[in-house]
């Protein structure tokens, strides 16, 4: 049954969510920023020719839309996304020695919030009858490869953020 | 072997007896009729042993001491020869206490090492080695429910503290911690706490600096501050409040505060304050509206106000 | 792959020239007849590189640059596509130099912590990674035959010093000692110390003693003054010969020497100095008869002769 649309979620739930949110953007502007310092690699807009070769998937948010807003629709693509950007952050392992701490404590959060979308869903119902499983993943060949898909999927990953942030605040809005 | 102690226990609670028997084996060849097998705590005799030939022939002492006053002490297993005493066996006793419960545990997640750091207090000395672990897990509900564990953290020889790092941690989940402390007498374990990390960070207070005059800002009224402040950098994801105190620099008046305040402003009028006086800010933020701690007062700002 | 950069060698000679080739294969799917590869280092666009298309349909690109200037730098392979210029692999481009030859290599033995330390200057910097090893054996004659190996001392990263522990010494068997530089354009050793570590023992100054007045000594001579000194505790099992010097703390007199002091004394008597004046007296003291190295002067012990 899908739900209406904030009433059904936790206050406590969705503020917690906002300030994931804004860590998630933090961490991701650093590996931005350190990509750019450390290896030159400032411009996604550079790489998208490598980008389409690597075959990096996009995660949506249509039902997040606030025209076409469904909640439950909206909590699993959020859900899924942020599950699809885990196994994207696993697979640029062994990026760089500089950059592994960073990108260490991007997965940690990025799993830590799909961790709790999921429990929210499980609160309320609503979550999938299975725990979802990780489609095929890029193979990075090179350290460049790495680097330049770090680049990609952060740029991907701070798109995606947005969107989220917009619904959440919508959501939290008294 | 020339001459063997075993003894009813290794470790003992303090003021407990303790038995120990000393076999002296064949190969020491001087044993004769007349042998004796003589006792020492550390350099005192003890009476009181009795003493045995066994059918092998081999010659076996058992002492009793009543009460092991001392935690640590060794006992030494002798033979009369010529006229010096010769030791053949050594053995060291321990006596001590059962681990006390350890108490006063909390807990705060420091947002610079990413870790979650716990400090308890041990309890009394218990004389014998005893080593504290931090155990903990994660939980859905109130900690009741046990979801997965979390492997023990160990802390430094002698240490009363001990940090979980990040990757072991899910911020927003509740987690059971308690310490265990154990050494050869007993164990204890502290009561559980259950808490969410990020409901436990330790904020750094904010900076708060002086606003200079400037081209667009019309000059302050008298008896009115200016100021700006940011929280602390690694917490700017986190929607805090903040308070500011004020009192003047001289003087007993004691402070006077401002709260609710933004976590962070770029322009801040302080008025309604007397005119060219120097003035002490401080300003504090804790997490708001999810639940946090307070952070210490901020360093003092020293600002004056202009004259009437 | 959609592109991949090859080099002729990953690391040159600082202006050496340097030649790459990057092949762009079909799965890049966006390429056509027009498809131009552009090569970038750094920044800048590099002229020159010459483009032709493999039999299997894969588009190649060779550039040399004639001389590498840079120690490090980035070389990009890029495709014009729409109207942007995109980077399809880079290569980190190194250049720098064989390692110099070390020299001043030197060891002292640390009796505290029993280990031989030796340090030695790395020479200017050669822009790349370069591993020193302070190697060494032991050896019956004068380092010309090796008898039997030592291990490897590996430095801390950057360090220009190692110390080899106690196990791996035979403090007075002669050693040959060297150290040996390597990065990815070769290999260079310093000169071959031979020498026999307790002859190259470290030694800490003595120390000094006032002595006071005491009823069996008679009170000093005008112009005298009494002391006594003890060599360092890790080194009383050396003999020693030590010196003392001393002149008076105020003016510009400078240094008067006394040689040839034994290394422990529990009272001396010093003479032929200017009564009622105040000295400073400093000592330090050298393995004697057998080979060894001088302490540094041991710190001012000042004392005052009585008047006439």
């Amino acid at each position: 049954t899908p739900l209406g649309p904030a009433s059904s979620l936790p206050q406590s739930f969705l503020l917690k969510c906002l300030e994931q949110v804004r860590k998630i953007q933090a961490d991701g502007a650093d590996l931005q920023e350190r990509l750019c310092t450390t290896h030159k690699l400032c411009h996604p807009e550079e790489l998208v020719l490598l980008g389409h070769s690597l075959g990096i998937p996009q995660a949506s948010l249509s039902s997040c839309s606030s025209q076409t807003l469904q909640l439950t629709g909206c909590l699993r693509q959020l859900h899924g996304g942020l599950f699809l950007f885990q196994g994207l952050l696993q697979a640029l392992a062994g990026i760089s020695p500089e950059l592994a701490p960073t990108l260490d404590i991007l997965q940690l959060d990025v799993t830590d919030f799909a961790t709790n979308i999921w429990l929210q869903m499980e609160d309320l119902g609503v979550a999938p009858a299975v725990q979802p499983t990780q489609g095929p993943m890029p193979t990075f060949t090179s350290a460049f490869q790495r680097r330049a898909g770090g680049v990609l999927v952060a740029s991907k990953l701070q798109s995606f953020l947005e969107l989220a942030y917009r619904v959440l605040r919508y959501l939290a809005e008294p | 072997q020339c001459g063997h102690i075993s003894l009813s226990a290794p470790i003992v609670r303090l003021g407990d007896p303790i038995t120990a028997s000393c076999i002296i084996s064949q190969n020491c060849s001087h044993l004769d009729s007349e042998s004796h097998i003589v006792w020492k705590l550390e350099a005192e005799l003890q009476p009181g042993e009795r003493q045995q030939y066994l059918p092998n022939g081999t010659l076996q002492s058992t002492i009793t001491l009543p009460h092991l006053n001392r935690s640590r002490a060794l006992l030494s297993c002798c033979l009369h020869w010529g006229n010096s005493l010769q030791i053949l066996d050594q053995a060291e006793l321990q006596a001590g206490y059962p681990p006390a419960t350890p108490h006063n545990l909390s807990c705060l997640m420091n947002l610079t090492t990413n870790s979650l750091t716990c400090q308890w207090e041990p309890g009394p000395n218990n004389h014998l080695s005893t080593n504290f672990t931090l155990k903990s897990f994660r939980s859905r509900g109130n900690c009741q429910s046990q979801e997965d564990s979390i492997p023990d953290c160990v802390p430094e020889d002698g240490q009363s503290h001990c940090s979980i790092p990040r990757k072991h941690l899910q911020l927003y989940q509740n987690m059971g911690i308690w310490v265990q402390a154990k050494n050869a007498l007993g164990t204890s374990v502290s009561p559980k706490l259950c808490l969410v990390p990020m409901d436990v960070v330790k904020l750094e207070p904010p900076t708060l600096w002086a606003l200079g005059p400037s081209p667009e800002l019309a000059p302050p009224q008298p008896g009115c501050l200016r100021l700006r402040w940011e929280t602390w950098k690694p917490s700017l994801h986190i929607d805090q409040k903040c308070e500011l105190r004020h009192q003047p620099r001289l003087g007993e008046a004691s402070w006077d505060l401002v709260g609710a305040l933004p976590s962070r402003t770029l322009q801040y009028e302080l008025c309604r304050l007397r005119p060219s006086t120097a003035y002490a800010l401080q300003m504090r933020c804790t997490r708001w509206r999810l639940p946090g701690h307070w952070s210490n007062w901020s360093p003092s700002l020293e600002l004056t106000t202009t004259q009437r």
